[in-house]
């Protein structure tokens, strides 16, 4: 029992880490004025962060597997805020603190000579801090909230090369859009609390089906009208903040802007922290609930469609691109299509594939954003014109980026053919979606001649005369050496990650009775004791 | 004689309420009224001084008066004694600089029978 | 239908009308400036939105109790009057994160004008090509 | 009393009705911020008669903050209508 | 010298805020003069030489403020209604009777404060309203609705004669 | 008797509604700020009237005085008029 | 106006009349509500429950114990993403330095309006003391009240300049960000207080049966504190005003030497 509180008090302590630390940064940075400082205070935070973030995986994984449920204030579910963490919030969490940890070490080497390092580190954390919340949050509305601290973080994030052009007006543009996702998440709370009295999600999961917890009282309004509303508005606010089809206009824009370690934390880890929250509303809450099952149902097939169209799509434009990073950040449209679709499915199988990709993309993705940003530290610019020849002279960082083209292309023993298989598998065993592999294994094939395009400009052709003898600091080549082991250790192995990591954590998904008891436990502990 | 007093300053107040009614009802169809910018100021006044000061404190007076209310009167007459403080102090602070920044913006003055002021920034 | 519930019905019309009137803003909005002013008004209205659901017809007061010493029947009498606090918290949350990202776009928004010399959403993407 | 104060929330509201249209009409730009100042005011003494007709004490704080936000609506009006940059 | 001056100006503008602190909180209980006495303290602190520039020994002058007391009164109770009526009346009448024009009006103060005082007496009845200020040239532009004179000491007889003597008595 | 009172309620909102059609339309970004400046009090009105002292207070602020004054601040240093083409 | 626009709107305007119709029939609950949630009684209940204190949070104003007690984290996040934005400006904006050669009698508008402002100036800051202060008894509390303080250094920077603040108050942008940090740190300390008082739960204000620690009373003397949430409105109060303080610092400076200090 002890033990399982001082987990509790670890995922609870995890953002309210960061943003304490976010807090002191600037006093920090007025009284110490030395970058190598700040770069330790950063990076102490942060790996405290991946630990804590690693205490709670095992925990679940290896002591209990019920969710862990922390009471803020100890008030119970439906008086308080709780944090709710079941083994899918831990794996995502880990994945995101330990992304971060990376990310960072990535930032010591790239951000040499830059005076404003104390803010650039106050937003990272605040940014770490705002994905962590999102994950491991048991409130609606305090979902909301850490969304918003999340995503006030990335468009600072992205406006940080402030004398770029392309990086302010994407800024900009990124900041309405999101503003108008939030906004339209808020009004879907204004009508999920209309309708069911209530803003915890374990609450709200049993109020679906026919009973409530001892401070609730029965239904209000019209459950299927409120939950549809709630459902489609927030559906439509997480698929822009996750850049699926009619809404990725953003994301070429603005990934490709921020600082490099920033584009590979904005594609590996935020797009995957709205589509996580989607997962929680689709499976968790609202899933199986037999009063809203054709909403849940109609939403589904959506996703279907929208993440095939907006793989295609991706792939598509991908192939024009004459901008690294803009390559790049098509690709996450591409993949976050898969994961819809794997979503979409709502079957077992397809979640654990979708989990899975979510990982693998994760760190592809990082990988890939991290040597481009190599090379265009060195280099000095992001056409691929000007990079050519570039990846000749750092061989080390040409072979990362070429394992994690192939592995986010789906070239066989790397982790993305494994998840990219289990969900053709998915798909193969749905009755009547079976066509729809043929879209996978199409976009597959155009990613991977949209990233060796990219590879061929850097590596195989003559370089441009005078590039720069710019040597890459240990610093920037340690987490590009670690992410493409990491893809590498996943492809080969895949079949006991699946097992023993992802099944787990979907059929953890998919258990609402687990979810909603572990949060009627806090209450039962309080009202008995 | 308490009673005396009570009733005294609720009746005041009433009066003092009606009247910044009307004054308010007046500032508004003078604003509407006028001709320009500068004449309106006038209309103005009358509906920031009659229309919200005057009323403040015949509020004021009002809860004073007020036996209903018991002790949270004077949580209501101090409200609405400081609002009505500072709306005095500041109001003609504020209509001052927005006629000044008018006249310096080239606000038209007409119809006017002179104006020294435009005369002497000329001059300068 | 009594008038209040017409009352109620109406209050919701002229909320979703100043959405549509604001969403009208965003799409349509020349400047990037007359954009964010669309975008303040479409989160006044939410918030309105989300306090009116949790408002109550008849009896009213504000959520605060009127006594730092109350008897069991002032509770009662609080509790059988005083609107909804809950959707007041949210909102108060909501107006602080609203204008914070209103202060940052206009950050943003005076960078661009330093960097393209305009405002104009067009021209801004004309002169990217 | 209270009926007094019950037949005076129309007046007021007539009267904001009419300063709003000064506001929409108004030529210049000084009209319109005058206009919003004067119904910033009447509302502000609008929610004092309201606070002391729902018998709601802490409403009437709100006037203040009113008062004083319209005294700066004011000033960053005639600021800016002197074509000086505004921190200056 | 300069230490009595601050001290002085200190305890004035400490006493003003301390009491506005109470009315504000609308109570005299101890919580309240506890800490009404801290904000007042600190507030003070920052603020006194930013207040009273100058002579702060003329916030303790009782007659001032008696003189202070009799111009509120008579301003509030006999001119302000005064001019309310008249432009009350230009306002209801269907012609509307107003020759309106910038008149320069002398007037003979020192202090900041007397000057403000002033001109926001003459800017807050109806009728005249202060345009701009020539501060060495001592002369206000004002607004006038109904011009009867465009005579600089006439101006100053009609607009601001009662309020100059109130405001000489209370501030020098 | 405290119908009086929602229907004042209704007629801030509709207030506020005009307010922000006037703001969308105008062309003159200033003009559109004091519009905004307006429906800003309208909906102050409003929230008093939902009894939300508390959100009266901060929105208030916000939105009368600091989305004005910084809406100001950048059509100040930026430009005034929404041009066409 | 074209008449593409023109339908855009009207469809748009058609779209949403008909959800929040569809929302008044059915969606939200009772029409006309005359009842309140259930959730939404038991916090009015208890907020101020002097006589079964076991879900009490020691303040009669449920607004302000939900904002700091029961819903507290939120409060603590929300802060935090004005904070970010706060340091979102500063990256923009930040200069090394960019100061104004002119004279003081230049800038500023006339004489009243500065005697004016000098002297509305304290009683701005005591009124927004007198609303921080009381947060947890009247309504207002520390985003309010900070609100309120700010007003006191724009009315400076609008009447006389940016310039005068920084000499006269000395309220420079380096000051302003460590008040900042300094009031958000002791919000900070204060969520983790219970902390470190040997509970395991973060953000707690007053002890409750099957949470005992070490925590503050609910009045200190004769001065009602709520347990922390006085503390947290003081905090949040400083916070608030010089965070805007700052932004508006970094707003009125000058735009040419702006423009020369970035490099553009």
């Amino acid at each position: 029992m002890m033990d399982a509180s001082y987990a509790t008090l670890a995922a609870a302590l995890q953002p309210f880490i960061a943003i304490a630390a976010a807090f002191t940064l600037p006093l920090t940075s007025l009284m110490v004025k030395k970058k190598e400082a700040l770069d330790g205070f950063a990076l102490t935070v942060l790996s405290a962060n991946f630990a804590l973030s690693l205490f709670v995986f095992i925990h679940l994984y290896l002591v209990c597997d019920k969710p862990l449920v922390y009471a803020f204030g100890s008030w119970p579910p439906p008086v308080g805020i709780v944090y709710e963490v079941d083994r899918a919030g831990a794996l995502v969490g880990s994945l995101i603190s330990g992304l971060v940890l990376i990310a960072a070490v990535f930032s010591v080497g790239y951000l040499k000579g830059e005076e404003r390092v104390n803010l650039y580190y106050t937003l990272l954390l605040g940014f770490e801090a705002g994905m962590l919340g999102c994950v491991y949050t048991g409130d609606i509305f305090n979902l909301f909230v850490m969304l918003e601290v999340m995503s006030v973080a990335a468009y600072c994030l992205v406006a940080f090369h402030r004398e770029v052009p392309e990086a302010i007006e994407a800024a900009v543009k990124y900041a309405i859009v999101g503003s108008i996702a939030t906004t339209a998440y808020f009004i879907a709370i204004a009508f999920v609390y209309g309708t069911f009295g209530t803003l915890n999600m374990a609450d709200l999961a049993l109020r679906l089906r026919e009973s409530y917890m001892p401070i609730s009282a029965p239904f209000l309004g019209n459950v299927l009208l409120g939950s549809a509303l709630f459902l489609a508005l927030t559906f439509w606010a997480f698929s822009l903040k996750a850049a699926i089809a009619p809404n990725h206009f953003w994301l070429p824009d603005a990934h490709p802007a921020a600082p490099s370690p920033i584009s590979a934390l904005l594609s590996g880890a935020m797009v995957k922290v709205s589509l996580f929250a989607l997962m929680r509303y689709l499976f968790t809450i609202f899933g199986g609930a037999v009063k809203v099952a054709p909403v849940v149902q109609a939403l589904n097939y959506a996703l279907i469609l929208l993440g095939g169209v907006s793989a295609l799509i991706g792939s598509l434009l991908m192939l024009t691109q004459r901008d690294l990073k803009r390559l790049i950040a098509y690709g996450t449209i591409v993949n976050v299509g898969y994961i819809a679709m794997g979503i979409g499915l709502a079957s077992p199988s397809g979640l654990t594939a979708a989990l899975f990709h979510l990982v693998n993309h994760a760190i592809g993705k990082s990988l890939l954003f991290m040597a481009s940003g190599a090379f265009i530290h060195v280099a000095g610019a992001r056409n691929l014109d000007e990079l050519a020849g570039v990846g000749k002279r750092m061989p080390l960082v040409s072979a990362s980026y070429l394992i994690g083209a192939l592995a986010l292309a789906g070239a066989p023993p790397l982790n993305c053919f494994m998840s990219k298989l289990l969900l053709l598998v998915a798909y193969l065993e749905s009755t009547w979606l079976t066509p729809v592999v043929v879209i996978v294994v199409l976009t597959s094939a155009l990613t991977l001649m949209g990233y060796l395009k990219a590879f061929y400009h850097i590596y195989a052709r003559q370089p441009a005369a005078d590039i720069t003898s710019k040597r890459l600091p240990a610093s920037m080549l340690a987490p590009l050496l670690v992410l493409a082991s990491l893809c590498i250790l996943l492809g080969l192995t895949a079949p006991l990650f699946v097992e023993h990591v992802v099944s787990p954590a979907t059929s953890s998904l998919l258990s609402v009775q687990e979810y909603v008891s572990a949060a009627q436990s806090i209450m039962r502990m309080v009202s008995g004791g | 004689m308490w009673d005396l007093i009570e009733s005294a300053c609720l009746y005041v107040g009433l009066a003092l309420a009606v009247t910044g009614a009307l004054c308010d009802l007046l500032g508004a169809l003078g604003l509407l009224r006028f001709p320009n910018f500068f004449v309106r100021l006038h209309a103005a006044t009358v509906g920031i001084i009659g229309g919200a000061v005057y009323p403040l404190f015949g509020l004021t007076l009002m809860t004073i008066g007020c036996d209903f209310l018991g002790y949270w009167r004077w949580l209501f007459a101090s409200g609405s004694f400081i609002t009505a403080i500072i709306i005095a102090i500041t109001a003609p602070a504020g209509s001052h600089a927005l006629a000044r920044g008018a006249h310096r913006s080239g606000v038209a003055v007409e119809p006017k029978l002179c104006d020294k002021l435009a005369e002497d920034r000329r001059g300068d | 239908m009594t008038i209040e519930s017409f009352l109620q019905i109406c209050g919701y019309l002229v909320l979703a009308a100043i959405m549509a009137i604001s969403l009208y803003g965003i799409v349509k909005g020349r400047s990037l400036i007359k954009k964010l002013i669309a975008l303040t008004i479409l989160g006044d209205a939410a918030n309105a939105l989300i306090v009116y659901i949790g408002f109550r017809f008849g009896a009213k007061y504000p959520p605060v109790l009127p006594s730092l010493t109350p008897a069991p029947e002032d509770i009662s009498w609080f509790v059988s009057v005083a609107v909804d606090p809950v959707p007041q918290c949210l909102v108060i949350t909501a107006i602080v994160i609203n204008m914070a990202i209103t202060m940052f776009l206009v950050f943003t928004v005076i960078q661009v004008y330093r960097i393209y010399g305009t405002t104009m959403v067009k021209k801004i993407s004309r002169l990217r090509g | 009393m209270k009926t007094v104060i019950l037949f005076l929330i129309p007046v007021f509201g007539v009267s904001v009705i009419l300063y709003s249209v000064r506001v929409a009409r108004g030529p210049t730009i000084p009209d319109m911020a005058l206009a919003v100042d004067c119904l910033s005011y009447d509302v502000c003494f609008l929610m004092a008669l309201l606070a002391v007709y729902f018998e709601a004490p802490f409403l009437v704080v709100c006037a203040i903050c009113l008062a004083l936000w319209a005294y700066m609506f004011d000033l960053y009006m005639a600021k800016y209508l002197e074509k000086k940059e505004l921190g200056e | 010298m300069n230490l009595t001056k601050r001290v002085l100006g200190f305890a004035a503008v400490f006493l003003l805020l301390f009491a506005f602190f109470l009315v504000a909180s609308a109570s005299v209980s101890p919580a309240d003069i506890a800490m009404g006495l801290i904000v007042a303290g600190i507030v003070a602190a920052f603020t006194s030489t930013m207040v009273i520039k100058e002579q702060p020994h003329k916030a303790f002058d009782v007659r001032r403020w008696f003189w202070a007391l009799v111009y509120f009164l008579y301003f509030f109770l006999v001119v302000e209604p005064l001019c309310h009526f008249d432009v009350a009346k230009r306002i209801l009448h269907p012609k509307m009777p107003i020759n309106p024009g910038i008149v320069r009006v002398p007037y003979n103060l020192k202090g900041d404060y007397a000057v403000t005082m002033l001109a926001c007496s003459i800017t807050n009845t109806p009728g005249t309203v202060v345009v701009d200020l020539d501060g060495n040239g001592r002369k206000f532009y004002v607004h006038w609705i109904d011009v009867k004179t465009m005579e600089e000491d006439e101006c100053r007889k009609a607009i601001s004669g009662a309020f100059e003597k109130y405001a000489r008595r209370m501030f020098e | 008797m405290s119908l009086l009172v929602e229907f004042l309620l209704i007629f801030s909102l509709i207030l506020g509604a005009y307010f922000s059609f006037l703001a969308i339309k105008s062309r003159d970004l200033v003009k559109a700020i004091v519009f905004s400046a307006g429906q800003s009090s309208a909906f102050a009105l409003a929230f008093f009237l939902l009894m939300a002292p508390d959100v009266v207070l901060a929105y208030l602020a916000v939105a009368v005085g600091i989305y004005t004054i910084v809406l100001l601040y950048a059509v100040k240093k930026t430009e005034r008029f929404e041009e066409d083409e | 106006m074209s008449l593409k626009d023109a339908v855009l709107g009207v469809a748009m305007a058609v779209f949403l009349l008909m959800v929040s119709v569809v929302v008044v029939l059915g969606g939200t609950g009772w029409t006309p509500s005359t009842e309140i949630r259930p959730l939404a009684k038991f916090y009015l209940e208890n907020c101020f429950n002097v006589f079964n204190r076991t879900w009490w949070a020691a303040s009669p104003e449920a607004v302000t114990s939900m904002l700091w007690d029961y819903r507290g984290i939120d409060t603590y996040y929300e802060t935090s993403v004005f904070f970010l934005a706060v340091i979102g400006g500063v990256t923009i904006f930040r200069v090394t330095e960019a100061k104004l050669h002119r004279k003081m009698d230049d800038v500023g508008l006339s004489l009243i309006v500065k005697t004016t402002t000098r002297m509305v100036f304290p009683l701005v800051v005591i009124v927004s003391a007198s609303v921080a202060l009381h947060g947890n008894l009247t309504p207002g509390g520390g985003f309010q009240a900070g609100v309120i303080l700010a007003v006191g250094p724009l009315l400076l920077i609008a009447a006389f300049s940016r310039s005068f603040l920084e000499e006269n108050l000395k309220l420079s942008k380096d000051r302003c960000l460590i008040i900042r940090s300094v009031g958000l740190i002791a919000i900070a300390l204060l969520v983790a207080l219970p902390l470190m008082a040997g509970s395991l739960s973060l953000m707690q204000n007053q002890a409750k049966p099957w949470s005992q620690a070490l925590q503050l009373p609910e009045a200190v003397g004769p001065i009602w504190t709520s347990g922390t949430l006085l503390f947290f409105n003081v905090a949040e109060f400083l916070a608030v005003g010089a965070g805007f303080t700052l932004l508006f610092l970094l707003l009125s400076a000058p735009e040419e030497e702006l423009k020369r200090a970035i490099g553009l």
